[in-house]
């Protein structure tokens, strides 16, 4: 990213990458890349990444860099700890975000995303990590104080947990809502929780009587 | 003006320090304010829960603060938002890519622009598409003239909330004029959908640069009035002076960035730090002040404002004919890949995270949204002032709604 | 430096700045606009109400496809005109405007020239008692323009 | 029915209690609504009537038609008395003040234009003025509403405070005048040749700022304050209840304007009777020019509203009691002297006025001098600024 097309090393693959965790995550392995075209390269000798290796050996999963953006995939259980190198290390002191992807066949089922920037490279890295349905995340709300809101909507929106937070709500949604709205298989349309009544739905003037078996209390 | 000093690379706070020390110092910064700045009472009042909105008419919207006051001292302060959830993100998932951008000008709706721009970049960062030069003049007038109604709109807002009614007005008299622009423009004054994947849907119509030109040379002079109704009043200084003190440190362990990160002294702003489009041949000042307070973030909203209209005449000047919108194909299938990109908004970074998988529609679209990571640090802002504080520190990190609860 | 900021104090000298900004405003030109006697006269561009070209339309749906929010409902069938040529013909073209978004990706969708829909019509007086019967356009509603009196027909303008 | 004293007096309290209420509907609230809206670069409401000349009627209309509602958990009783309370006071305060000189009718010289020439009619003043905030405080806790209680506890500790640089204000007119009658107040002015406002510029100010405050209106509209406690005290109160308080506000707003134009501007008499050559201004009835002065009063607390923000609460207990209060205490000796140093009594006053008028004027003039220097320096200095 700092570093501009000439000065990257697009195969300076040293270190044995394992298969990416993700579809997305290191992209089909295509060969050189044709000279228009943006394409994936492998990141795994970039200083961050092997900066991030020298300190956790078994944390990086694998590592590329599209765009000019770094995507490190690390250990879901080494999270908390990478974060802190890069913010003690690396100068990654800003926190810029906390979200999650879903991809609803693959296991393990979530993607955790972070981003982080340094002020002093004036740089972003992204880490992620592959978290399962019934895994829970270590929590970098100890490490960076911006993460706690973030963290909380991915668990409202993803139902991932974060273990450590000091305040797990949901947040966008309220406190009883059933589901979590940005998994793959929550309808766009939403779920009926009764607090709502549409005019496509109802008579005018009408709305599920007292004894219809559909009605519902607001939660 | 004294206390405007050019602010050296150490004061930014940006010198390395460890994470752990930066933590605590935020954290005891947060725990070292007194839960009363004010002295104690004769009488030892009982607490009392106070339930800020979501219906109260100074919290910009549908927020909610449950208060916990002992009189009128602020003990704790919790907010409770996602009154104006639309599943925005899900939305995004479900249509084709150019197809979103309607829906990014529901996000921070006084400021469509920078949200259409903040999403097109992202597409076109994923595409690896450049767009044409006048296309991106023209782009940054638009998030200019956006970035002056919404400090403006934010002015009259927070002036009525400290009780000052007319500086709404004015305020509201010049926005009006902007979206004057912005309707002749694309067609619509508010919820613009003025960008387009690649470019621009429309080139500029005929008078429109004149017209402008004349309305940024005429702007200093009204910035002047508010300036001379505000800024220096004693009142108005009172309300803000020392309210809601925030250091630098604290504001990036907090995520706080835009307006609210610069008055607290650290220098830092997307355009200059990450210039994107054609941020980096123009030459403005990225106003800074040093203390941190709510007087600080008026008047760095203030003097953006002036480099906003500086900026707006650099670009109708370098202005040159040709096309505004790139050579992008009709269907848009980026790459499965990943991609960030992030503009500076008037609230601050906004970014969004674009995961595709090789088909027309994105895979997901996440938006990192200024105003929900700013909120997060006005419980550390209000401790231990009055609920009249309350009221100016709501309007002084400028939070839209729409965009917090997405 | 501590006298002269004395003085300011004393003499309250900033409020009597503020004051007199706003006694400068009292006699200065209103801006605002009595509405329903004058009228605001919308840009060129303005994004209003829809109108459809039936003649124009050849029935493609690129206009439905290209909704974000799925509010144009286009059925149609083949039929054999005058001249014995298979033309389609509509059976419906609706627009859902009570939730439209005016976002113009209809018009810019449309492949005829001139556009068959568009929105730049500088109707903004949308408001109605029933929102079903008012603001759900069939096609007899969207088509007859030319009878409506301040609907502009479909206009090019003017790039600068 | 002979014009018998009494019988005047019912008359002219009649008139004081049907006539304000209509001054307040039709002149006051579409004043403020519409030279506000001018101020704020619109036209404010000119839709009823010509010109939104009934502005006031509709408004009244709609109070008095508006569903009127008691929260289940109010007070109910003292919930109903709070809004009397309010009003009741400012009204009668109006008893006191002299619209006008004395009049000969008949054989005798009666005090037509005031309801009542009591002669400790400034200490009835200040003590009936203050059973206003009753009123409020109580129709604050009677609500059974958070914002509202908030809003109850500002308005008493605001109202209690600002009462003591008031009085302490008016003290010092009374070391100037040795009387308590409003119409000797008045009187000894024009004996004098000299407003009052003059020797006692500083009174003036402690008792106009005092004033607003007590009124509650901009920059001291803690109670109320719609962009923190949502209205405040009033937060519950809705329709005839409402409009009751409504008219209290500026029945008092009335009645301090009505006091500041009697004590410090001659009440009716016209500007400098002792000069000669002013003497054309007599063509406008006493009357006349006490409706122009209170009038100008009226206008200034609409101005300040439109202009400035509002005060915090610590800071407003600030003002009061650290500022106010020493000053006016500080502004009693300095008349008492001024009036004891000189001989003849009244020859101080003359000095004094001098004094305070010239020590304004200079200094307003250095500071709007040195605010017009550094103006120009600044934006010398600033040339990244895209003002000049």
């Amino acid at each position: 990213m700092a570093d501009d097309e000439t000065t990257r090393r697009p195969d300076a693959d040293a270190g044995a990458a394992p298969p990416a965790a993700a579809p997305a995550a290191g992209g089909p392995a295509h060969k050189p890349p044709p000279p228009k075209k943006v394409e994936a390269t492998d990141a795994s000798a970039h200083p961050w990444v092997a900066g991030i290796r020298a300190a956790f050996p078994d944390a990086v999963v694998s590592a590329k860099e599209f765009a000019k953006q770094v995507t490190v995939v690390v250990a879901r259980e080494r999270i908390a700890e990478v974060a802190r190198h890069l913010k003690d290390r690396e100068d990654f002191r800003y926190c810029v975000d906390v979200t999650a992807v879903d991809w609803r066949d693959r296991q393990p089922r979530f993607d955790v995303v972070y981003h982080f920037y340094s002020f002093s490279k004036n740089d972003r890295i992204r880490v992620k990590c592959a978290v399962g349905e019934a895994d829970e995340v270590p929590s970098i709300s100890e490490v960076f104080l911006a993460a706690n809101w973030s963290e909380r909507e991915t668990w409202d929106m993803f139902g991932i947990r974060f273990a450590g937070h000091p305040d797990l709500r949901r947040i966008l949604t309220w406190d009883g809502f059933n589901g979590f709205p940005l998994r793959k298989d929550f309808p766009l349309e939403g779920i009926d929780t009764g607090a709502a009544v549409y005019p496509e739905e109802w008579p005018e003037g009408g709305g599920p009587s007292p004894d219809d078996p559909n009605a519902k209390v607001v939660s | 003006m004294s206390d405007e000093r050019p602010i050296s690379e150490t004061e930014k706070g940006l010198a390395l320090r460890t994470a752990e020390e930066l933590r605590t110092a935020a954290l005891s910064a947060a725990e070292s304010v007194p839960v009363s700045l004010h002295p104690p009472t004769l009488f030892d009042v009982q607490e009392m829960e106070l339930n800020f909105g979501p219906q109260h008419p100074s919290t910009h919207g549908v927020l909610r603060l449950v208060v916990r006051v002992d009189g009128e001292k602020i003990i704790e302060t919790k907010p409770d938002i996602g009154y104006l959830h639309r599943g925005t993100e899900k939305l995004f998932e479900t249509e084709t890519y150019p197809m979103g951008i309607p829906h990014t000008d529901r996000l921070d709706y006084v400021a469509a622009a920078t949200n259409n721009h903040a999403y097109c970049l992202t597409v076109e960062k994923l595409l690896g598409v450049e767009i044409p030069r006048r296309a991106q003049l023209v782009r940054v007038i638009l998030d200019e003239l956006q970035r002056l109604s919404s400090h403006l709109v934010w002015l009259g807002t927070s002036g009525i909330d400290l009780g000052a009614v007319t500086p709404f007005w004015y305020a509201f008299r010049e926005r009006e004029q902007i979206l004057d622009f912005f309707e002749e423009y694309c067609g619509a004054r508010l919820t613009l959908n003025c960008m387009r994947i690649g470019g621009l849907p429309f080139d500029l119509t005929a008078g429109w640069i004149e017209r402008l030109t004349e309305f940024i040379d005429d702007l200093p002079s009204r910035i002047d009035d508010y300036e001379q109704l505000l800024t220096e009043n004693r009142i108005w200084k009172k309300r803000t002076v020392d309210v809601g003190v925030i250091s630098g440190e604290e504001c990036i362990e907090w995520g706080v960035t835009g307006p609210v990160l610069r008055a607290s002294g650290v220098e830092w702003d997307l355009r200059r730090a990450q210039p994107y489009e054609c941020y980096d041949e123009l030459d403005f000042a990225i106003p800074t002040r040093v203390n941190g307070d709510t007087y600080d973030r008026y008047v760095v909203r203030v003097q953006e404002m002036r480099q906003s209209a500086r900026i707006i005449k650099q670009c109708l000047d370098l202005l040159e004919p040709g096309e505004v919108r790139g050579k992008v194909p009709r269907v848009i299938k980026p790459l499965a890949e990943e991609v960030y990109a992030s503009i500076e908004s008037p609230k601050g970074e906004l970014g969004f995270y674009c995961v595709s998988n090789g088909t027309n529609r994105p895979y997901r679209m996440h938006v990192r949204p200024p105003s929900f990571i700013n909120l997060q640090a006005l419980p550390r802002l209000a401790k231990g002032h009055l609920v009249s504080d309350l009221v100016a520190l709501i309007g002084t990190i400028d939070i839209v709604l729409g965009e917090v609860d997405r | 430096m501590a006298l002269k900021k004395w003085l300011d104090k004393l003499t309250l000298l900033d409020l009597f700045d503020g004051l007199s900004v706003t006694g400068r405003h009292l006699f200065k030109k209103k801006v605002t606009i009595q509405y329903p006697e004058q009228k605001k006269l919308p840009s060129d561009r303005f994004r209003g109400m829809f109108r459809l070209d039936e003649e124009r339309c050849i029935k493609c749906t690129l206009c439905a496809i290209e909704c974000p929010i799925n509010i144009i409902y286009i059925d149609w069938h083949n039929e054999k005109n005058a001249q014995g040529k298979s033309v389609k013909v509509l059976d419906r073209f609706d627009v859902d405007l009570k939730r439209c978004m005016f976002c113009q990706l209809c018009e810019e969708a449309c492949p005829t020239n001139p556009k068959s829909i568009w929105l730049t019509t500088k109707t903004y007086e949308m408001a109605a008692y029933d929102r079903n019967e008012s603001l759900y356009l069939d096609i007899r509603k969207l088509t007859d323009w030319r009878a409506a009196p301040n609907v502009k027909p479909f206009t090019v303008v003017e790039q600068g | 029915m002979k014009l018998t004293p009494a019988v005047l007096t019912y008359l002219k309290v009649l008139i004081l209690v049907a006539v304000v209420p209509a001054i307040v509907g039709f002149v006051i609230v579409l004043a403020e609504r519409r030279l506000m809206g001018f101020m704020q670069v619109r036209l404010g409401p000119n839709r009823v009537g010509p010109k939104g000349l009934l502005q006031g009627v509709a408004d009244l209309v709609k109070l008095v038609t508006k569903e009127d509602i008691t929260p289940a958990q109010a007070e109910k009783a003292v919930y109903f008395l709070a809004p009397v309370l309010a009003v009741i006071p400012s009204l009668t305060a109006l008893a006191v003040i002299p619209f006008g000189p004395a009049v000969q009718i008949g054989k005798i010289k009666t005090p037509l234009w005031v309801a009542a020439d009591v002669n400790i009619g400034l200490l009835f003043l200040l003590a009936i003025t203050s059973i206003g905030v009753y009123g409020i405080i109580l129709g604050g806790w009677a609500s059974n509403n958070k914002y509202s209680l908030l809003g109850g506890l500002r308005s008493a500790a605001q109202l209690v405070s600002y009462e003591v640089p008031m009085g302490l204000a008016l003290v010092s007119v009374l070391l100037m005048t040795r009387s308590l009658s409003m119409v000797e107040i008045v009187e000894r002015q024009g004996r004098l040749g000299l407003w009052f406002v003059f020797p006692g510029l500083l009174a003036f100010f402690l008792y106009f700022v005092s004033g607003v405050a007590e009124t509650n209106r901009n920059p001291f509209d803690l109670p109320e304050a719609e962009s923190e406690l949502v209205s405040g005290f009033n937060t519950e109160y809705s329709g005839v209840k409402f409009a009751f308080f409504f008219l209290g506000e500026y029945a008092a707003m009335i009645v301090i304007s009505c006091v500041a134009v009697t004590v410090f501007f001659g009440g009716w008499l016209p500007p400098f009777p002792s000069v000669a050559a002013l003497k054309f201004l007599g063509v406008i009835p006493p009357f006349g020019w006490f409706l122009i002065k209170t009038g100008f009063f009226l206008f200034c607390y609409i101005w300040f509203r439109s202009t400035f923000p509002r005060y915090r609460f610590d800071q407003l207990m600030a003002l009061g009691w650290k500022w106010m209060i020493p000053i006016a205490l500080a502004n009693i000796v300095i008349v008492a002297l001024a009036i004891l140093a000189t001989p003849g009594r009244s020859h101080g006053l003359f000095v004094l006025s001098y004094i305070f008028g010239g020590l304004f004027v200079l200094m307003y003039l250095l500071a709007k001098l040195r605010q017009r220097l550094t103006r120009r320096e600044r934006l010398a200095a600033a040339p990244a600024s895209a003002s000049e």
